[in-house]
């Protein structure tokens, strides 16, 4: 039955909007685990006025947290950026225009990505005696 | 009973910006809203454009955006509009005059993926067998009458007007799970480019539009799915 | 502007587009005033006909029979031979350009009964009808369209043809106006095929579509090609009361029946054998015998008391939903009517034209009683009569004619186009159709188009419909000599010349009144009562006066008309000897 | 727009939601970036956050990623469940039915701090008096 349906020229291979499309999904319920996990940490587990620095020297002496954030990170990213793409394809008819804010959303990412991966990886935290209050405001 | 018709017109040859017109319109509740746009033609302004035919479903002329949806004129009946009724062109067409749009890129898109049976084998003397199933298999599509209500609704459409659009899936989906086709293959890598299938956003607009009942979406994630499993056994 | 094809199709219904799939070498233009899909073709539900013979015998020389008796024995025999034997390649041809007929469970094209075909020259019914749910001209109309894309078939999309160019005797292309500009264009050809179908909008209640006006009837009749047999024009008997929507036979063959205002189920009173499904003359017939007899429906606040019922209360909910969907939904969505609990309202409605361009069985048009052809210029589909449907066609048999004879005249031309070159165009080949638009957008004289055309159809449902004598046809014949002179004076509003549909409404209207012209004087010279054509004041069938077709001439107006008379072809077959028809 | 219950609500929601994260997620990037220019930078940085009005916006953060979560899940399932294209509509209810039920601990523990204040401001809503006679 498929070599007879498949008879004629083969399918060029997925394709990049395939494969977007694909990847939005993955890594969406991916994100969905990652997400939720990140804001009951930051929201519930402990309130946002308490993510402070002391907060997270804590959590990144543990690789595991930086792997995760890095994950976080990247997926937010790719999959964000991709939607943005998509969005940018769908109403900007100009094709200069939509490359040039195309060629942004590419830089954004880029740029993005570089700069949470360096905050990630060189974080080394400084003394715990600098690490500063526990809580900032006035709660 | 009375009802006032608000129709949006524009003809390019006289008009700089589209307008409104409005008449009060004696009908019987089971006029179908295309009488009653006959009757204004006729009677009051011989200036009204739009399409139509057959007057009963078949033909797919006089797709246009009744009360905000796109709708065939002549399934409509005036007891169901309401005591107003706004009539538009579809969106996501150009506007040739009044409640006429080009259909020509409708038409060329769906050209373009192909929508006739593609054989490789030679024909045998009387037809080609397939079971009732087989033919089960692909009917929803072949009851498209290719009035475009469907693309017309889409707001990826609007948008971006290169997009193939729903009917053109639903046309192909049509003949790439026909068994006696060997096309598949061919329409699948078309529908698989950058506006194939994936600008579909599952916005279910289509199916809603539809005046065949067809259910596009349906339809369009068969598709998709053939995509992206290559393969149309199980879509 | 000037264009240049071997071929000019007007018309892309089936038979336009089945013709366009026989010319693979030459260059080819469709020119249709809709888009292709929107071609009444697509309206067409029952099914084909062909002794495929795939559920039970069947053979092709009883198809024949059949249509010739049921039309009355005014059927051309050697033409419904070539019908009957050709259907079935045909059909063949439908499915290996992918058709999706309806499949039986050994996987071939499935077949059911229809009203007047039978097994062994009219033993009993027979399945015979091809089909593909209960859109069989839809299939046939798309299927045909996905070949010339794939053919490239070159179209020309809203192009309305005003003239047919004739030089020295011959055919050499066509005039058209594109709606979308109104400019005027000429092409030039060495063969024309017109395909436009009917010219049911000539009466009020109708299954036909607004596009169905006769266009290519007037044409050639305003060229001086006759029409035949337009007084024979069938009614079918269960369109929707009012609005004239078809409700398809298969109503009927289900098992449904027709109610009279007192609540009888009247047709078994007038065909005790075939009761409801005798043939569709017969069937309207007795409906407007109930209705003038005082028997129809009165008062029950719907309007009028000219209508019967169709009741399928009694086939159970199950059977309405699985085979008769569109009946379902046409009555609850046009008259608020649900089948289920309550009778259909309905009335005979126009249907068809079995009569049109007379041509022979190559779909070449013939101009007189010698069948001399006039080369170049053919015919096929609703628009032409090669006269296999006689004085009644039989339900799925237009969808065959469309596909053999569309077929035939494509094959014919392919060979005219190699043996013969373009003859040049007549001198100013515009001329007639820039005057018949100029005046209609100039004119001043008050009249409207929509009153011309309302007052024709009510007359024509009044005076020429399923019954007529001589005083009817003679006042509708004064009130169209009376129309053709308010034509002369109708005025437009919309002065346009970007898509003025009330230009083209306008000018449909011109060929609307020719063809009732041919119509009326045909129906008021044939002196019996045949088939679709029963005169009150001649009620019996006359062979030995009138076993012969009408060819209509046009004359300068509606009073004038020639008529001729042209002989049945009969071929030496007892079985096929015309007799009483009894069912 | 389209009138009328299609997908169409639950389509722009998606991508007005998904935008609004993505831009959010610009942010988050450059304030954690503080983190590199030591603990005082970054504190500061954080005190923003409790801000009464960023807490507001922080539930809108938290309403979008719910709804965008549990649409993302419902148009998967469209996509890949063969039943899934005729329940899309009551799988955009459950979408937003569960959203709801997901933000409401999520306001409680986000406004909670915040609650003192927030609760002289409705008496201030109630009884301007009242808070003056607080002070
Ligand atoms: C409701 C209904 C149901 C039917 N059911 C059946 C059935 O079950 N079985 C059966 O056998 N038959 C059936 N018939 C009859 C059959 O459908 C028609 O007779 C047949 O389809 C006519 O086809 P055609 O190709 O001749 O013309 P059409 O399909 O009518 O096409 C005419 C074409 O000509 C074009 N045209 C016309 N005038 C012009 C012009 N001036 N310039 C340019 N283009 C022009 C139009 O654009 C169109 O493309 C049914 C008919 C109706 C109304
Ligand atoms: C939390 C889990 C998430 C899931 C399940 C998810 C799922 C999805 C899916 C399936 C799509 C594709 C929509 C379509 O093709 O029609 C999508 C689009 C999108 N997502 Fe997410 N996503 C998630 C998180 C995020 C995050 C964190 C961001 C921001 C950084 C984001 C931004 C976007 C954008 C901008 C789009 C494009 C919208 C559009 O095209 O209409 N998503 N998401
Ligand atoms: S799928 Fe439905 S809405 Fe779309 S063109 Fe076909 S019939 Fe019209
Ligand atoms: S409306 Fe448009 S986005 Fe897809 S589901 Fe229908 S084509
Ligand atoms: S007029 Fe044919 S679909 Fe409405």
């Amino acid at each position: 039955m498929l070599s007879r349906l498949y008879g004629g020229p083969r399918p060029a291979g997925g394709g990049f909007e395939t494969f977007s499309w694909y990847y939005f999904r993955i890594s969406g319920i991916l994100l969905v685990f990652l997400v939720i996990g990140h804001i009951t940490l930051t929201h519930v587990t402990t309130d946002v006025a308490c993510t402070t620095y002391s907060f997270v020297a804590a959590r990144y002496a543990n690789p595991f947290w930086r792997l995760y954030d890095w994950l976080l990170l990247t997926l937010g990213l790719t999959h964000g950026v991709n939607g943005l793409r998509v969005v940018i394809d769908d109403y900007v008819r100009h094709p200069q225009a939509r490359l040039a804010l195309q060629g942004l959303a590419a830089v954004l990412l880029l740029v993005f990505f570089m700069l949470g991966t360096i905050t990630l990886i060189t974080f080394s935290p400084v003394n715990a005696a600098q690490w500063g209050p526990a809580c900032v405001g006035g709660h | 009973m009375k009802v006032e018709v608000r129709i949006k017109r524009y003809d390019p040859e006289r008009d700089q910006k589209p307008y409104w017109s409005t008449f009060e319109v004696d009908v019987e509740p089971i006029d179908r809203l295309l009488d009653t746009l006959n009757k204004i033609k006729w009677t009051m302004d011989g200036t009204l454009t739009y399409r139509r035919s057959c007057a009963h479903g078949i033909c797919g002329s006089d797709a246009m955006r009744i009360n905000g949806r796109n709708r065939l004129a002549c399934k409509v009946l005036m007891r169901d509009v309401g005591s107003r009724v706004t009539v538009e062109p579809m969106l996501g067409y150009p506007v040739i005059k009044d409640l006429v749009v080009d259909m020509d890129q409708f038409f060329e898109k769906y050209k373009s993926v192909k929508p006739y049976l593609i054989t490789y084998d030679t024909e045998p003397g009387t037809e080609r067998l397939q079971s009732p199933e087989e033919r089960e298999r692909f009917d929803e599509g072949t009851k498209c009458i290719l009035c475009g209500a469907c693309t017309g609704s889409c707001p990826s459409i609007w948008g971006n007007p290169d997009w193939v659009g729903p009917a053109s899936i639903v046309n192909a989906h049509r003949f790439i799970f026909d068994s006696r086709d060997q096309g598949a293959a061919e329409r699948l890598s078309i529908l698989g480019r950058k506006d194939g299938v994936w600008r579909c956003r599952t916005i279910f607009n289509c199916t809603d539009a539809c005046p065949r009942g067809i259910p596009v979406t349906d339809l369009i994630e068969q598709v998709k799915r053939a995509i992206v499993f290559n393969d149309t056994k199980n879509a | 502007m000037y264009q240049k094809f071997d071929v000019v199709i007007v018309g892309a219904g089936g038979s336009g587009l089945m013709a366009a799939m026989q010319l693979p070498n030459a260059s080819v233009a469709v020119l249709t005033k809709v888009y292709p899909t929107r071609s009444h073709t697509g309206a067409a539900q029952g099914g084909v006909a062909a002794a495929l013979g795939n559920k039970e015998e069947d053979h092709w020389k009883w198809h024949m029979y059949d249509t010739v008796k049921g039309g009355d024995y005014l059927v051309d025999q050697t033409a419904a031979e070539v019908l009957a034997r050709e259907a079935i390649d045909a059909v063949y041809e439908l499915e290996h350009r992918g058709l999706p007929f309806n499949r039986t469970k050994d996987g071939r094209i499935d077949q059911r009964r229809f009203g007047g075909h039978t097994r062994n020259f009219g033993e009993g019914p027979v399945m015979r009808s091809c089909y593909a749910a209960d859109r069989t001209g839809h299939m046939i109309l798309q299927t045909m369209y996905q070949n010339a894309i794939k053919n490239q078939v070159r179209f020309f999309n809203e192009y309305l043809v005003l003239d047919l160019l004739i030089n020295d005797g011959r055919a050499c292309g066509v005039v058209a106006m594109e709606i979308r500009s109104g400019e005027i264009h000429t092409f030039h050809a060495k063969a024309v095929l017109f395909a436009t179908g009917g010219y049911g909008r000539a009466w009020r209640v109708t299954s036909n579509a607004f596009a169905c006006m006769g266009d290519g009837m007037a044409i050639a009749y305003r060229r001086g090609i006759p029409l035949q047999d337009m007084e024979m024009y069938q009614f079918h008997p269960t369109g929707l009361y009012k609005v004239g929507v078809l409700l398809s036979e298969a109503a009927r063959g289900e098992g449904g029946k027709l109610l009279n205002g007192k609540g009888e189920y009247f047709m078994e009173r007038y065909m005790p054998t075939m009761k409801d499904l005798a043939p569709r003359d017969i069937v309207s017939r007795c409906i407007i015998q109930e209705i003038k007899e005082g028997r129809g429906v009165k008062g029950n606040g719907i309007v009028g008391d000219d209508y019967v019922y169709l009741d399928v209360r009694h086939l159970g909910a199950k059977t309405i939903a699985e085979k008769l969907p569109d009946i379902t939904d046409f009555a609850r969505n046009y008259l608020g009517v649900e089948p289920l609990t309550e009778p259909v309202p309905i009335q005979p409605t126009a249907h068809y034209a079995m009569g049109g361009i007379p041509t022979d069985i190559d779909g070449r048009v013939v101009l007189d009683a010698d069948w001399t052809p006039m080369p170049g210029f053919y015919a096929a589909g609703e628009v032409a009569c090669v006269s296999v449907h006689g004085a009644n066609r039989l339900g799925t048999n237009s969808l065959v004619d469309l596909i053999v004879f569309g077929r035939r005249a494509g094959k014919h031309m392919a060979k005219f186009i190699q043996e013969n070159d373009f003859v040049p165009l007549p001198s100013e080949p515009e001329g007639f159709s820039r005057e018949l638009v100029s005046r209609l957008l100039t004119s001043t004289g008050g009249e409207s188009a929509a009153n011309v055309r309302s007052t024709l159809q009510n007359e024509m449902n009044d005076k020429v419909y399923v019954e007529r004598e001589e005083k009817g046809l003679r006042t509708a014949l004064d009130t169209i000599d009376g129309l053709q002179d308010a034509y002369r004076r109708i005025q437009l509003q919309d002065k346009g010349k970007n898509f003025n549909t009330e230009l083209m409404e306008a000018i449909e209207l011109g060929f609307l009144l020719d063809c009732a012209e041919a119509t009326v004087h045909g129906a008021l010279a044939r002196q019996e009562s045949r088939g679709a054509h029963f005169r009150l004041d001649y009620p019996k069938r006359d062979d030995a006066n009138w076993l012969k077709h009408t060819l209509a001439y046009r004359g300068s107006k509606a009073h004038d008309v020639r008529l001729e008379y042209k002989d049945v072809i009969l071929i030496d077959d007892p079985i096929f000897k015309p007799k009483e028809r009894k069912y | 727009m389209y009138k009328g219950p299609s997908g169409m609500w639950s389509w722009l929601l998606h991508r007005v939601s998904g935008l609004g994260l993505l831009l959010f997620l610009f942010i988050h990037v450059v304030d954690i970036s503080l983190l590199s220019f030591g603990p005082n930078v970054y504190n500061e940085g954080i005190e923003l956050f409790d801000n009464i009005i960023v807490r507001f916006l922080s539930l809108a953060l938290i309403v979008a990623v719910f709804y965008h979560s549990f649409n993302g899940i419902r148009i998967v399932l469209v996509d890949f469940w063969r039943r899934g294209v005729k329940l899309q509509q009551p799988m955009f209810i459950a979408a937003l039915v569960l959203t709801i039920i997901a933000f409401i601990p999520f306001a409680y523990f986000v406004l909670r701090p915040a609650l003192p204040f927030l609760a002289q401001g409705a008496y201030w809503f109630v009884d301007v008096n009242a808070i003056m006679s607080t002070h």
